[in-house]
């Protein structure tokens, strides 16, 4: 093997692209963006902007493997992998007991179990509502004003959980702000949303079964309120890296070796 | 005193677990209103309905499809959970395909208390029995096919108890559910006038809790509850006079008559399972008992049954004279999502209501959830003031 | 799942023959079916459960509203309109039919709904004389032939097959079973001979059901030779040519026709080939097909997956000819068979093992209840058991408005991805 | 004497004045405040408006999400009638009433007299309803009321096939990134809008003169849509967004005197 041989994953999800550079398992760089209107041209500037940290050129990447939901629109791909696949991969590599994990990301949800090599066995997804989606958080964090990165602790201060009777992001929306007017506490609302989407995920793991040990992955990972929840729910402690949005990438460009690799 | 009944509803786990430390008897679990009851409870078993609770699925997800009907869902669960551990065996009817199905997930899956008993690799003690009752409710072999199935069944409970079920406690066991439905018929007399005596929930849980309760007991209840009610003259709110129709009824499901009644409107009759549709049959008491039970099945009138018509005439009959009887203003069709035989039946029915009853219809497609029936209520008050006009 | 590609609808790439040449033999059969009907000679529209050796001796020409219904999933009107299921689907759910129900009786009821009974593909179903249906496998077909009967204004004959709950996929009636369902074998003939006029005579029916007994031999021996490696005729192919076996039987065309087509897939196995030149899995499909995207049995060709088994539409062994009582015959044969989840799922098992499936497509079919019931416990069994993984594609057998492209693009990659990982594997085990 | 109608709305609260023959006069506001403060303000602004005191009104009728709250009104009435009574008022012949507002789509069926004989509304789900809409403005970077007219010049649909409000914006952003024109995908979200509603208006059945009214009958755009794909035209009364609080002002004064209730609403 040569001592340099440089591969790259690029996610391009459906609120966040990422992309990460390898030199043999060696992270070089990283990158994260917003997924613009284009998938096409966030991957171009994600994928650029990662070549420029680690002072690299396309063409010195030996293999790069494209995930996520925008994955059919990178040009410069060699392939392109399930999301499903790639977090296994990426979690397998950073926590090689991990058997279930839950990657919550802006639209999908899924639940997947892994097996000792980090290949996938079994996995569900949420279906064709937004209800219960990192989107779903969003949405509601811009509602209510407060930065996405601080509903979760807010939200972990509740006092009661106030009770989200509606599964419909938009009639949610409408419920969370007659609550506000009505003088509910920030906080007990944020409590009640994040305990509606641990209800909501919670039924896809159990579809798959909940085997330790278990990792949460994609951005919602982010979020404490979420993974206190679920944590509650499954009654496991949840591995989480420390970049959980990275993981659907650094599965990519692991796989990107062991294609390399193979031939 | 109808606080006897909601409390019984309430709490009737630890109610029948109490009954069985009492009286050291067995505790039978069934799904649906074909059920030979008066068979178990011939031989000293209480047969208690199985419903579900309304809570949040903790097992029956990773079993069951969230696209079958939520109340055999949350049954299963329920059972999965240990809910019901104290049944000594569970009747499985063929009423409905999800109903069927759980001939398979009870047997399967929920943990059973009894052991089996295997000779030759047959459980003589199964723990879900299971009842083929016909769909077809006339035909040349429909009695006697039905006659033998009843007759199997009877076999096999004996078998697994060990003991014989003699004709002449089928009889009285017959006696005593026939009183019971005597109280709950003239209970249902009361509601015919305008305000009824009793209000269509309280109407509801007196049935209800009968599915739980031994029926003896039951009875004497509620005869006494009749009584002071008849004397005491109160009635019910006044209101528009509804005719509910629907699927399973329970504890979760029930939360629909509060809404009709807070929204100005008043059930006075029903076409549901937990309601006329239990008791409206009596047994004769003329014939062998097994033929008896057989003839009452095959003479309710309930949707899943079939006549080669859409609607069969005995229960369209049934439906016009309660109607007509309780001087119905409108309807309300309340039915689970992914009940499948009412809700085909249910635009026929719609129409020969509008068209030949001259009453109303409302269709509310329900989900078993708390939630589900609050957002109903707006549509509930529409309905019926436009009835009001 | 994100975006939301229309659904492409496009045929499968069959394999065999004698798959193409079923097109033909469909179209012939509605024309047939409508020249029958003008020489004054009666039709019946039937459930596809009911015993069609009735039919064909008692001189009725049937249709199936269950085919017609997967007819409509592929067909339109003109070339830039919906499809004719989705417009039918759609005039049921302005009258009132849930969106929740089979797929199958929406379309139908639809298409009965509006009236003009060949205003629909091939010029529709013969307008009917009579309708039969039979209780067994779902409460739907009950429903829905009851409410069709009375929108026609046709009689309506039911047969209720009671639901059998055997260990296995087949079992023994009992002989209550038998006298009850025999009876209404009996009553369907005088019930036909009361609507149409034509008397029942047993030679026929038994030279009918020599024809189906020596059909279901071929059909038999069919699957059996499905079993060879590769396969050599796949799901795909075996949904293509079921129609003359599900709606013909009976029939000495049925017969020619399984003959040639057990030639064909014999002359296959001799000759080593498979459905696709470099066979490396073999998948099960559970469930209906999704009648509108029939290209999905072709999705895992390209990395050498193929369907080698699908439970539905398969025949079983009948018992043996018995021409003196015929009717009892059909009776044993029809309730021999298991229809309790149990004995699916056992089933399915078992053939499994023999098929050496190592993957199974779960047709998640969100409005029939008989396949949507068992799926989760069928996917946990097989697991189990076989080790076999399973992925689900949900969607309504013939709407296409209920599926999701893209969704079911990438639950099938990542299902592929990891069959093709656990062989990989195994095969390093092996090896190393 | 003069009758009060008031119609608190998921986005919007309306009030109307009606004297039995006339409006008197209609006022619509968009407010964050809660139901009861929100309707007092602005049934006040509109009475100052038109130079009346609070004791100038006999009856005040609430309805909408929040009608049960406003205290000063003395009943409550469904959307469904008040939508229906309204919109027979501004168009005596209607027979078909499609109400659509931000978060709910109602259709109410006439019989020949306008009495109120069946209706359907949309459950749980906020597609095809005026938040769609809303949405679909954000991506497109359009104010709401621009939609109409933007998407009539379109020459073509871009087609959205999501059925979920939140996740339709990913198939317009997909559009955009086609190069889709804004136009088509405007075509486009409206019809989406109107494939729901007309489940809808099936549901009930579609017969004589329609009529559209709530706040999404202002899109001009969406009532094109509707036109185009059930071959009916509708009928866009004056002020559409305030026909139901006409409604339930109608409604105060149907019922001046107690009415046929059996049961007065309790809640
Ligand atoms: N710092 C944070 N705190 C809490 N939640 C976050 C944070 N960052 C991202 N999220 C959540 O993660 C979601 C996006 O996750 P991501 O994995 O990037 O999605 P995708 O892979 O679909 O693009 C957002 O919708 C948001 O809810
Ligand atoms: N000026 C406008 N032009 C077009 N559409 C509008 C306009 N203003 C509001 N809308 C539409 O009307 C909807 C609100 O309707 P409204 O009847 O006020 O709702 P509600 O009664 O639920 O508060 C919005 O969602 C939007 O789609
Ligand atoms: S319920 Fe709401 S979030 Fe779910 S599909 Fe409908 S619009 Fe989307
Ligand atoms: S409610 Fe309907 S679907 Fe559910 S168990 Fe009862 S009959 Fe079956
Ligand atoms: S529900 Fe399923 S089994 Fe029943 S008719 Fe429809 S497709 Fe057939």
């Amino acid at each position: 093997m040569k001592d340099t041989m440089h591969v790259a994953g690029i996610d391009i999800g459906s609120a966040t692209s990422k992309a990460v550079i390898l030199n043999n398992h060696k992270v070089m760089s990283t990158t994260i963006i917003e997924t613009g209107p284009e998938s096409q041209g966030s991957a171009e500037s994600v994928m650029d902007e990662t070549l420029r940290k680690s002072d690299l050129r396309l063409e010195d990447m030996k293999y790069i493997i494209a995930t996520g939901y925008g994955r059919i629109n990178v040009p410069f791909a060699a392939e392109v992998i399930t999301e499903i696949a790639c977090h296994a991969k990426g979690v397998h590599f950073l926590f090689p007991r991990a058997r279930t994990i839950l990657d919550m990301g802006g639209q999908d949800c899924k639940a997947i179990r892994i097996d000792d090599g980090g290949n996938h066995v079994a996995f569900s997804m949420n279906d064709k509502c937004a209800a219960g989606t990192g989107r779903f958080l969003e949405i509601m964090a811009g509602l209510l004003k407060v930065p996405i990165d601080e509903i979760g602790p807010l939200s972990l201060q509740a006092t009661e959980e106030t009770k989200i009777s509606n599964i419909c992001t938009v009639f949610a929306k409408s419920e969370v702000s007659r609550y506000l007017r009505r003088g509910v506490s920030k906080a007990n609302i944020f409590g009640g949303l994040h305990a509606a989407t641990a209800d909501r995920v919670y039924g896809l793991l159990k579809r798959i079964g909940i085997d330790a040990d278990f990792v949460i992955s994609g951005g919602i990972a982010k979020n404490i309120g979420v993974v206190k929840r679920v944590e509650a729910k499954v009654d496991m402690h949840a591995y989480i890296s420390e970049e959980p949005q990275y993981i659907g990438a650094l599965g990519a460009a692991l796989l990107a070796i062991e294609r390399t690799s193979r031939t | 005193m109808d606080k006897i009944f909601a409390k019984y509803a309430a709490d009737r786990h630890d109610a029948v677990r109490k009954w069985k430390q009492k009286t050291g008897k067995r505790v039978y679990g069934y799904f649906c209103c074909m059920t030979p009851e008066e068979i178990l409870y011939a031989a000293d078993i209480l047969p208690v309905r199985i419903t579900g609770t309304g809570e949040p699925l903790e097992h029956a997800d990773a079993y069951i499809q969230s696209n079958a009907c939520a109340f055999a869902r949350s049954c299963l669960d329920a059972g999965l959970r240990g809910l019901y551990d104290y049944l000594d065996g569970v009747v499985v009817p063929n009423s409905c395909d999800i109903i069927f199905s759980m001939e398979y997930f009870w047997r399967a899956l929920v943990p059973r208390p009894t052991k089996p008993a295997l000779i030759a690799g047959v459980d003589i003690k199964p723990y879900v029995h299971y009842i083929n009752y016909p769909e077809k409710i006339i035909g040349r072999e429909v009695l006697p096919y039905y006659l033998e199935i009843l007759k199997g069944f009877k076999q096999e409970l004996e078998r697994s108890l060990n003991r014989s079920i003699p004709d002449a406690d089928i009889e009285r066991a017959i006696s005593v559910y026939n009183e019971d439905k005597a109280q709950i018929r003239r209970m249902y007399e009361m509601r015919r006038s305008d305000p009824p005596a009793l209000s269509g929930h309280d109407a509801w849980q007196i049935v209800y809790a009968g599915l739980l309760m031994p029926k003896d007991e039951h009875a004497a209840l509620l005869k006494n509850y009749l009584d002071d009610l008849q004397s005491d003259g109160q009635t019910a709110p006044e209101g528009v006079r509804i005719y509910l129709s629907g699927s399973a009824m329970d504890l979760v499901n029930a939360g629909i008559y509060q809404i009709i009644e807070d929204s100005g409107g008043q059930v006075v009759s029903d076409d549901l399972c937990v309601g006329t549709r239990a008791f409206w049959y009596n047994l004769k008491q003329v014939v062998p008992p097994l033929e008896a039970i057989a003839r009452r099945s095959l003479g309710t009138a309930c949707p899943r049954s079939t006549v080669t018509t859409a609607i069969p005439e005995n229960r369209w009959t049934h439906i016009v004279n309660t109607t007509q009887n309780f001087n119905i203003d409108a309807a309300i069709f309340y039915v689970l999502k992914c009940c499948d035989a009412r809700l085909a039946e249910f635009p026929h029915l719609r129409n020969k209501f509008r068209e030949e009853l001259g009453i109303p219809v409302l269709f509310l497609e329900g989900d078993y959830t708390v939630e589900g029936l609050e957002q109903m209520r707006g549509r509930v008050e529409a309905f019926i003031e436009m009835i009001e006009g | 799942m994100g975006e939301q590609q229309k659904a492409a609808t496009k045929g499968s790439r069959k394999t065999l023959e004698m798959a193409r040449n079923t097109w033909k033999f469909i179209r012939q059969d509605y024309g047939e079916g409508h020249e029958h009907k003008n020489a004054g000679k009666p039709v019946v529209w039937s459930c596809a459960l009911v015993e069609k050796e009735l039919y064909y001796s008692m001189g009725l020409f049937p249709y199936y509203p269950e085919q017609f219904a997967s007819l409509c999933a592929v067909r339109r009107k003109t070339k830039d309109s919906e499809k004719e299921a989705v417009r039918f689907a759609r005039y049921a759910e302005q009258a009132g039919y849930s969106t929740d129900l089979c797929g199958y009786e929406r379309v139908c009821t639809g298409y009965v709904v509006n009236g003009d009974l060949s205003d629909a593909p091939l010029g529709g179903m013969a307008p009917p004389d009579m309708l039969v249906t039979t209780s067994s496998v779902c409460d739907v077909r009950l429903k829905w032939f009851e409410d069709m009967a009375q929108r026609l204004q046709v009689p309506l004959f039911t047969l209720d097959r009671p639901e059998q709950v055997f260990e296995d996929i087949m079992g023994h009636p009992k002989p209550h079973e038998i006298l009850y369902y025999r009876s209404q074998l009996e009553d369907f003939l005088s019930f036909t001979t009361e609507v149409t006029g034509n008397k029942f005579d047993q030679d026929r029916l038994n030279e009918c059901m020599d024809w189906a007994y020596k059909t279901n031999e071929l059909r038999l021996e069919i699957l059996e030779l499905r079993k060879n490696v590769p396969s050599p005729m796949g799901s795909a192919d075996s949904f293509a040519t079921m129609y003359p076996g599900m709606y013909c039987s009976g029939t000495e065309r049925a017969y020619e026709f399984y003959k040639a087509l057990r030639d064909e897939v014999r002359a296959k196995v001799k000759a080593g080939k498979g459905q696709i030149p470099n066979e490396r899995f073999r998948l099960l499909w559970f469930g209906i097909p999704i009648w509108f995207n029939m290209s999905i049995f072709n999705y895992f060709e390209p990395v050498g997956g193929v369907f080698a088994y699908e439970p539905n539409y398969n025949p079983v062994p009948s018992p043996p000819r018995n021409t003196a009582d015929p009717l009892t015959e059909m009776a044993i044969r029809t309730l021999s068979i298991g229809t309790s989840m149990g004995s699916r799922i056992r089933a399915v098992l078992e053939q499994c093992t023999e098929y050496n499936i190592v993957g199974g497509v779960l047709a998640y079919l969100i409005t029939c209840r008989p396949y949507y019931l068992p799926v989760l416990e069928l996917a946990r069994v097989l697991k189990k058991e076989l080790g076999v993984p399973s992925v689900f594609i949900e969607s309504d057998l013939v709407d296409e408005r209920s599926y999701s492209e893209a969704q079911v693009r990438t639950r099938m990659d990542a299902f592929s991805e990891m069959i093709l990982k656990k062989m990989e594997t195994e095969a390093a085990c092996q090896t190393g | 004497m003069l009758y009060g109608g008031i119609d608190i709305g998921a986005q919007s609260v309306k009030a109307v004045v009606f004297d039995g023959e006339k409006i008197i006069g209609n006022k619509s506001a968009v407010t964050e405040k809660e139901a009861d403060a929100a309707a007092k303000e602005v049934f006040e602004d509109l009475l100052t408006d038109l130079q009346y005191q609070a004791q100038d009104v006999g009856k005040v009728f609430a309805t909408g999400c929040g009608a049960g709250e406003v205290s000063f009104a003395v009943r409550k009435s469904s959307e469904q009638i008040c939508a229906a009574r309204g919109a027979r008022w501004l168009v005596p012949t209607a027979r078909t009433v499609v109400d659509l507002g931000a978060e709910g789509c109602r259709v109410m069926k006439l019989g020949p007299k306008g009495t109120m004989e069946d209706f359907a509304n949309n459950v749980k789900c906020a597609s095809g309803t005026g938040s769609s809409i809303e949405l679909g403005a954000v991506y497109l970077k359009v104010p709401v009321d621009q939609m109409g007219p933007l998407s009539i010049t379109a020459d073509g649909v871009a087609e959205i096939s999501s059925t979920c409000a939140v996740f339709a914006e990913s198939v317009i952003i997909s559009h955009i990134h086609n190069g889709e024109s804004r136009e088509r995908i405007a075509a486009g979200i409206h019809r989406a809008v109107a494939t729901r509603v007309i489940e809808l208006i099936g549901r009930v059945g579609l017969v004589g003169d329609a009529v559209i009214v709530g706040g999404a009958a202002m899109n001009s755009g969406l009532v094109k849509a509707l036109e185009e794909m059930t071959g009916v035209s509708f009928r866009v009364p004056e002020n559409p967004r305030t026909a139901i609080a006409l409604g339930a002002a109608i409604q105060a004064f149907l019922k001046r005197d107690g009415g046929r209730n059996r049961k007065p609403f309790n809640r």
